[in-house]
C-alpha cells in the first residue's frame, strides 16, 4: 500500500501495510494498551493500525525497555497472550491504602490444588481430580467456575460422559502467566515431593 | 488385631478444650463459616484428606516413602482416625476408605511370599500407595506455586474502568453462567407458581365481565393490555376464552390494522 | 516520622512528613493516578502517602514534562479538578477503531437470561420466553440474533403462529460446544452445588 508520497520521518519509517514512523506507531500502540480492557495482542493492534505485526512486536519491546528505563510507578507486561498496562507489584502498599482495597480473599488450599490438578492435567474430569486429590472436591470446583478460573470443556467420551475442566484466560491473568507454558514443569515439583529420602 | 485394642486406648488429651485451639499432629483445625452455605464447618488444617494425612504420618515418622512400614503407618493412620472421632471432628467418607485400603494393604503384606515367583517379577503391593502419594505431594506443590504467584499478582493493579467501558453494561459470559442464569429464573419462576396457588380464580362468568368493562369503558381495548392483567396461566386462557365468546356472541369485534400489528377489541353491539 | 537511618538517595530526599525519594514519590504518585477511577487530586495523593502537597504538584509538574517529552501515546491531564491518564486526542481514530472492532461475546444479563431460556428450551416462542421469565425480552432476542446467537426455527402451529427460536451454530462456537448434548445439565451443577458434604 506504500505510495510515492511517502514522507521522510524524522525517524525511519517502519515497514508496514501502511507508512508511520516509528515514533507515532509506539505512541499508538502504548494508547491501545492502555484503552483496552484486557490485554491485547499484538496482532489485533497491527490489524486495528493496519500494520505488520513485527512492526508492533517492536514497538512494544521499545515502550517495555522505556518503562523500566524510567522507573515508571506503571509497567508494560505480557499476560494472557497479551500486553497490558499495570502498576508496579512494589507500590501496592499505597495503592491499596488509596484504593481501600483488601488483599482479595485468597483461595483455600482445597481450591488451589484442584486448581494446580485442572493446570496440569487438562482437560480433566472429576472422578479424574478425585484420584490425584484422593478428597472429593466438589465445592472447589463450584468455586473456581464462581471466579471464572476454570471453564467447561465438553464432556469426556467415556462412561457416564463427564465434563472435562481445563484453566481460563482469567487464570492466566490472576495467576500471572503469559500462557500455559509458563507453569513450571510438573516434574519440577518431583524433586520435591521424593526429594527427602531418595 | 492389634489395632483395634490400640484405638481404644488412645488418649484425647485436648477432648475439653474449645476445637479451635486443638492441634492435631501439627496441624490446627480451623473452624470457619461456609462461604456458600450458612453453616460452619471445621477443617483438620491442612489435612484435606485421607492423603495429606498419610503425607504428614510419613514425613513426621522420617519414614522413606519408597518403602512404608505399612504396618505401623496403618496404626499410626487409625490413631488419628479415632482421635478425630473423639474430637467428634466431622470426617469426609474418604478417610475411612483409606483406612479399609491401609489395612487391606497390611494383610496382604503379611502373606508369605509366593516361593517360585521370580524376586524381580514380584509387584511390591504398596507401590500403586506410593505413586498415589507421590503424584499427591506434586500438585500440593503446585498449589503452593499458585499460591504465592497469586500472591505477587495481588499486589499489581491496572486501571479503573475508562468512561467508554461505563456505556457498555455487559457481562462476560461462559457456559455454567448459563446454566446458571436458567436455573436462577426457573427457581423465580417457581416462587411465582408457589404465589399463584394463594390467589382466588377469577371465573369465566367474572372474566366476560370483565373484557366487557374494559371495551365499554375505553372504546376500544388493546388485547395485549388485556391479557396482561392475567396473573397466571389459568385466567390467562380464561381471559382468552372469554374474547372468543364474545366474538361469538357478536359482543365484540377483533381489529388488526397491520400485520403483526396490534389486535383490539371493539364493542360490536348497537352502542 | 523520619528516622536517624534515613539514606541519602541518590535523588534528593524531597521535604515531607515520611522521607521518599524525589523519583519514589514520581513513581507511586503515576501508580495512583493510574488505578483512580475519576481524576485524583494532588491533596488525595499526598494524603495517602503521606508527605505534603507541595511535594506530590512538583512530582505532577514533571511528570507531565516526562510524558510530554517522551511523545507518548498517553498524557497526564488536569481535568477537574484532579489528575488523569488518558489517550492523546491526535489517536482518536485508532483508538475508536479498536473500541469498536472488539469481539463482543458479551451479553448483557436480560439478553444472558433470554438465551438461557433459548437454549434449553428450544425450539421456543417469545411468549413461552415471557413465560419462563417473568420480563418481556424484545430488545434481547434483537441483540441475539444480531450476534447470530439464535436463529428462527420456523413458526408453531398455535394460536397466532409464534416464531420459534433456537441456538445457532455461532452459539456453540462461542461456547465451546461440540453440540447441544454438551451443555451442563442441570444435574452437572447440582452435583457441584450440594456435594460439599459429600
Amino acid at each position: 500500500m506504500a505510495t510515492e508520497e511517502t514522507v521522510a520521518h524524522e525517524d525511519s519509517a517502519i515497514e508496514g501495510r501502511r507508512e508511520i514512523s516509528s515514533g507515532e506507531l509506539k505512541s499508538i500502540t502504548e494508547a491501545l494498551i492502555f484503552v483496552a480492557d484486557e490485554p491485547i495482542n499484538t496482532k489485533t493492534i497491527a490489524d486495528v493500525i493496519d500494520v505488520d505485526r513485527e512492526a508492533v512486536e517492536k514497538a512494544v519491546a521499545e515502550l517495555v525497555e522505556e518503562y523500566d528505563a524510567r522507573a515508571s510507578g506503571l509497567q508494560l507486561r505480557e499476560i494472557a497472550g497479551g500486553w497490558q498496562i499495570a502498576t508496579r507489584p512494589e507500590h501496592h502498599e499505597n495503592v491499596r491504602a488509596y484504593l481501600k482495597s483488601k488483599p482479595s480473599a485468597k483461595l483455600s488450599l482445597a481450591s488451589l490444588e484442584t486448581l494446580a490438578v485442572i493446570a496440569y492435567k487438562q482437560p480433566v474430569t472429576v472422578p479424574e481430580i478425585l484420584e490425584i486429590r484422593g478428597v472429593q472436591s466438589p465445592s472447589a470446583i463450584k468455586t473456581l467456575l464462581d471466579k471464572r478460573l476454570i471453564v467447561a470443556k465438553g464432556r469426556k467420551e467415556t462412561v457416564g460422559r463427564p465434563m472435562m475442566y481445563g484453566t481460563s484466560k482469567e487464570f492466566l491473568i490472576q495467576f500471572g502467566l503469559k500462557d500455559l507454558s509458563e507453569l513450571p514443569s510438573v516434574e519440577d515439583f518431583q524433586d520435591l515431593a521424593g526429594g527427602a529420602d531418595s | 488385631m492389634e489395632d483395634t485394642a490400640q484405638i481404644d486406648t488412645i488418649a484425647t488429651p485436648a477432648a475439653e478444650e474449645t476445637p479451635a485451639t486443638i492441634n492435631v499432629a501439627g496441624a490446627t483445625p480451623e473452624i470457619a463459616p461456609d462461604r456458600d452455605h450458612d453453616q460452619l464447618k471445621i477443617t483438620l488444617g491442612e489435612f484435606e484428606g485421607p492423603l495429606d494425612l498419610l503425607l504428614y504420618l510419613i514425613r513426621q515418622e522420617q519414614i522413606n516413602i519408597y518403602d512404608i512400614p505399612i504396618a505401623r503407618i496403618t496404626n499410626e493412620y487409625l490413631r488419628y482416625l479415632n482421635l478425630m472421632q473423639e474430637l467428634d471432628l466431622t470426617m469426609a467418607g474418604d478417610f475411612l476408605v483409606m483406612a479399609a485400603q491401609l489395612i487391606e494393604l497390611k494383610s496382604r503384606m503379611l502373606l508369605p511370599r509366593d516361593p517360585l515367583a521370580a524376586a524381580e517379577e514380584e509387584i511390591d503391593p504398596r507401590a500403586e500407595l506410593v505413586d498415589l502419594l507421590l503424584e499427591h505431594e506434586k500438585f500440593k506443590a503446585a498449589a503452593q506455586m499458585l499460591w504465592s504467584r497469586a500472591t505477587v499478582e495481588q499486589a499489581v493493579f491496572t486501571r479503573a474502568e475508562i468512561e467508554t467501558d461505563k456505556n457498555n453494561p455487559e457481562v462476560a459470559v461462559g457456559l455454567f453462567d448459563l446454566l446458571r442464569v436458567f436455573q436462577e429464573i426457573l427457581a423465580r419462576k417457581k416462587e411465582e407458581i408457589m404465589m399463584e396457588i394463594e390467589r382466588e380464580e377469577v371465573t369465566m362468568a367474572e372474566m366476560i365481565e370483565r373484557l366487557r368493562n374494559m371495551v365499554r369503558s375505553a372504546g376500544e381495548l388493546n388485547l395485549m393490555r388485556f391479557f396482561e392483567r392475567a396473573s397466571s396461566r389459568r385466567e390467562l386462557v380464561t381471559a382468552f376464552l372469554s374474547v372468543l365468546e364474545l366474538v361469538r356472541m357478536s359482543e365484540i369485534s377483533l381489529l388488526q390494522r397491520e400485520t403483526f400489528g396490534e389486535i383490539v377489541a371493539r364493542s360490536a353491539g348497537p352502542a
